[in-house]
């Protein structure tokens, strides 16, 4: 049975003016790449990656797009928020040395796996990009979880001007790893797969999702009509390859295709 | 090989009983791909109406006890963008596709048969089963014998494909409307849509769990229901039914035929069993003809009508 | 200690909001004290006839997911017999007992409200919700607002008892008929009685598999529909109800309790949890005060009503 | 979630002129004492104690005694019939000393417990009762088992002439035995429990059933109200002093209470 749970936000962690973690108290049981529906009951469920997980607490990281993120940032510690899942597949944990290539609020769920990577032995190394410095979240975490860290800004606000696509295509070109994970804006995650022909990879995809459970059939991709909420989010490059709406259209709230 | 599990409904021939229902994965071609690739034997598109429809806000989906309540509020791309997946899943596959569409008034039902007439859909079911139609009718549709034959009469009368009516379970005399239906020339019936309605309650919030409040029940609770529902229906009447309601296993849809219905529907189930679903189900009706000495799935018997 | 999970009733004080619903644990005495003695706060005896009747043949129950189809037929010893468990139960036990009645016609209802006159029952529900009453009444008596309201009102002309009606959930509008019960002074609301009806089928043998075809569902399964329906009715009237449908765990009758009920019935969920269901729920209940910081049972709110 | 399994009858052996046995291949996972509830879907669903039941197949043994089983007596084998269960609550098993009482169609619940009882090494003895010879059923398979076991008539067709309660008390004066179990008419175990206030005893009672799943409350005994369909039927002694029906009133189908 589909279960919903209704937690108090344990604590609020601002990582930059339009992106916030929450963590709650709860024994989520995800793994790496899996996400959870998040309501307040004011309108609106979301679906939202786990950031991290432990046997007694989980986090999500968000960022304020719209209605019901903004809602999410006026919530308080101790306030109530619900939610159902985990939800979806998870990410390959590999044992061996692996890139972790992450965009914009795509990178937190490669917090996790960079974790649980580590945990297993495997050789991290985790590229970070985002617009600016002050969208960049996550450096110290990284940092202090011990992997190989780099970070760049589209405005070079860091120093180095450019994307984590670029960060990855000079690591790819000077050493051999053996898979990696990308998660992050849709069009950063096609640039990147130009460079991955000769790579095993998996990515993680967002589609509008209502139901979560694989019925409504809203986040079926073409042409082959997996669902993203029950074979992905986390796609293998099996997938990714055969996938002719990837970086071209995504369908919205009505089931329309809207254009990238 | 000789296909067991072949049958047919109103004139169409399907190599599988198993119908993808509407609102079920069938937003997109591909996900009808998805679901005729596992087995689905016909295809229902989601239901669509003249404009697009982002449906209500969620939370739209929640689970308890033997199945879920949904309020998906009749989301869709439009009749235009919606016949489109229709069209490009059609040119990919052979499998029988019903477009389902809903409206509010007459004239909308007409345009949308309009529209369907020039799809490559193979029949027209008329979602005449929403809880909350207040539009032109001026009780909820479903529940007025008079307004479905006066529809299915209508859209009959300029419809090219085959026109099923799908009935709503929560209707006081539900064989009265089917009866309705017939009378109007509908070629088949599709029944039941979701259960009650019903709700859920967060009790640490104090709210309720689905945002529009309500939603309909569908899922393994709702057989029971369906059964009776299709069982009394198909010993008044004499046009196809399309069965649904809770089918999961095989010995379901055997039960679903034995009540009456000639194709049968597999909707919530998909999440208790994976899209894979359809191909088990199938498999398992195959194990029962074998078990039982049956030649063909049409060697089923139904149970005794009811007098 | 201060019992904080003391409530009222239609001026009855109740140690547990908990009740056993009729034809359930009922039938005897003993089965009500066994009910008690786990902690049931308030006993509803079996739906009691002037005559005795053994009901339908078997099988009379059958399970499915979610839930149970049950067509007992409302067998029971007679209003006397059934009278004499309800007193001998009152000699051993202080827990209000409410006695269930159920008739075909007005004058039948009029002289069993006199048997319970007599009796010490602590009030009088009448069972107005068998989907097959076609005695005086010509459409299903609990179908009918007009009806329902004829007969609560002279019932309570002559009971010295506080008057329930118990409803049917298989009405096209609860409301209206809750609405005619309240005006014609019921102190209270029983609801919901079995779903559906609905039916399961035996594919082996080809055959319905309760001997009467078909039975009303009960359990987790109905949860959602009798919450809804509870909210609608308790939105719209001032008299208290009794909810029931599907309480299984302490959060449900919780839920109950939010939608609008001021005490709340566990039947089927007996099954599940053993008799000891009422203690456990009644934990339940606590440790959900305690979560949540509310003193007693009254100080958990209500859903806002539906405007 | 209570399940009913359809299936065809394997084997019917004839006991006697009014009893039979029925047995189905199928895996019930009974213990000795419980019941199941068998319809042929014509019209009634009644309970039956398990005789005997292996993981390959289990078997009841019926008298014929009404509209029912009347017509059970007229099935073939390969006739399908319908079952749910099993239900109900267990006998004890001791490894001790034992003594088993059965009379007429009470007495093949207790072989199904004898062969369990050995199986744990316990020393069993076996009294059987009926009214005549014709009526006495399981003789052979109770002496094949390698039970002690003794026979008695009521006409005194096999010789002696009594019951199996006049059998039990002449062992219960020369031996001690650390348990007894009886199956039988009520008023043969009524007569059995005044002979044993010092013993510890389980019995099989009946009563009617409808729903058998412990809701509809028709199986309740006074003045306890404990259910024969889920505490019993199987009572041990801490019950059975308890209550005030036992051989003197039961319930029929309005639920109306019949004297014995
Ligand atoms: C698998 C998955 C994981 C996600 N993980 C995160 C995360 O970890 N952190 C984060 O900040 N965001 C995440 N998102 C995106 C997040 O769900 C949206 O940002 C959020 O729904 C926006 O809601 P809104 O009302 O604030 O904005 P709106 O104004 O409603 O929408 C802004 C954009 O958000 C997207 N969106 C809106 N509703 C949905 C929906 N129901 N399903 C999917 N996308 C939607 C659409 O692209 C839309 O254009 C994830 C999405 C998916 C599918
Ligand atoms: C726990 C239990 C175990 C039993 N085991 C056996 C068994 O192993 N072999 C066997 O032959 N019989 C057994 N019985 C009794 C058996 O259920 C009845 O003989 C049978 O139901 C009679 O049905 P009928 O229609 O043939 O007779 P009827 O004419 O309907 O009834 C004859 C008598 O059977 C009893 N009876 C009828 N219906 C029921 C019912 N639903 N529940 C309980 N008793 C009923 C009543 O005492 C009645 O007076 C058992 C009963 C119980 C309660
Ligand atoms: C998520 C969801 C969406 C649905 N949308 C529609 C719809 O658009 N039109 C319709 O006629 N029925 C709709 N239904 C009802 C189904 O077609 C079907 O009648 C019902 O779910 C019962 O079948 P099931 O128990 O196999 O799911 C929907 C059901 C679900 C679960
Ligand atoms: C076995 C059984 C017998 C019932 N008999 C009666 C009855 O005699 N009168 C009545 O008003 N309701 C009867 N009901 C309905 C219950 O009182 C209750 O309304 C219903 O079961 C819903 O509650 P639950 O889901 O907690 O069981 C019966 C229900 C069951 C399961
Ligand atoms: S969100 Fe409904 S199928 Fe994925
Ligand atoms: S038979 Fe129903 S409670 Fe025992």
């Amino acid at each position: 049975m589909d279960k919903r749970v209704t937690l108090k936000i344990a604590r609020i962690t601002r990582e930059t003016e339009l992106i916030n973690t929450y963590t709650f108290k709860h024994n989520l049981g995800a793994r790496p790449g899996q996400f959870i529906m998040l309501t307040d009951f004011e309108g609106g469920e979301k679906p939202f990656s786990i950031a991290d997980c432990h046997a007694d607490e989980f986090s999500i990281t968000v960022k304020k797009v719209g209605e019901f993120t903004t809602r999410l940032f006026e919530k308080q510690e101790g306030d109530f928020l619900s939610i159902r899942g985990p939800y979806g597949s998870s990410f390959f944990i590999s044992n061996q040395k692996v890139l972790l290539v992450g965009g914009g609020y795509g990178t937190p769920p490669l917090y996790y796996l960079a974790r649980t990577l580590l945990d297993v032995g495997a050789d991290v190394t985790v590229v970070n990009g985002a617009r600016t410095k002050e969208d960049l979240v996550f450096c110290d975490r990284f940092r202090h979880l011990g992997v190989r860290y780099q970070s760049i800004t589209q405005d070079g606000s860091l120093g180095q001007e450019g994307t984590s696509v670029d960060l990855a295509r000079n690591l790819l070109k000077s050493e051999h790893f053996d898979f990696v994970y990308a998660a992050g804006p849709e069009m950063m995650m096609k640039a990147l797969m130009s460079e991955l022909a000769d790579y095993e990879y998996e990515f993680l995809f967002e589609r509008y999702m209502k139901c979560a459970i694989g019925i409504c059939g809203n986040c079926t991709v073409d042409p082959i009509g997996i669902r993203l909420c029950v074979e992905g989010p986390v796609m293998p490059k099996k997938y990714v390859v055969q996938l002719t709406e990837f970086g071209r259209y995504h369908r919205d709230a009505t089931g329309k295709r809207i254009e990238f | 090989m000789h296909n067991r599990l072949q049958t047919k409904f109103s004139g169409v021939t399907v190599d599988s009983p198993l119908v993808l229902p509407a609102g079920v994965m069938g937003m997109s071609y591909s996900g009808m791909s998805y679901s005729a690739v596992h087995g689905a034997g016909v295809i229902t598109s989601k239901s669509l109406t003249l404009q697009p429809r982002t449906g209500h806000k969620g939370p739209v989906m929640a689970g308890f006890e033997g199945g879920f309540l949904n309020c998906m509020g009749l989301c869709n791309p439009g009749i235009q963008d919606g016949l489109r997946e229709v069209n490009d899943f059609k040119e990919r596959s052979d499998t029988p596709v019903i477009v389902s569409v809903f409206a509010t008034n007459m004239d909308d039902f007409l345009q949308l048969t309009h529209h369907v007439n020039e799809s490559a859909g193979d029949f027209l079911e008329l979602n005449l089963s929403c809880p909350n139609v207040f539009d032109e009718f001026g009780i909820p549709l479903a529940a007025s014998a008079e307004e479905v034959g006066r529809i299915v009469g209508a859209v009959k009368g300029i419809s090219k494909k085959p026109v099923i009516a799908k009935l709503s379970p929560n209707v006081y005399d539900i064989v009265s409307i089917a009866c309705a239906a017939q009378d109007a020339g509908a070629d088949g019936l599709c029944m039941i849509n979701t259960v009650g309605p019903g709700m859920l309650i967060d009790t640490k919030m104090v709210k309720p769990v689905l945002h529009n409040k309500f939603g309909g029940l569908s899922g393994p609770c709702i057989k029971p229901i369906a059964l009776k529902l299709v069982y009394q229906t198909s010993s008044a009447i004499d046009i196809p039914i399309l069965g649904m309601g809770g089918v999961t296993y095989g010995n379901d849809a055997v039960e679903m035929w034995m009540a009456g219905a000639q194709i049968i529907g597999v909707g919530t189930a998909i999440y208790y069993r994976g899209i894979e679903v359809f191909n088990m189900i199938n498999q398992e009706i195959l194990a029962y003809l074998d078990e039982m000495g049956y030649e063909t799935i049409n060697d089923i018997p139904r149970l005794e009508p009811i007098l």
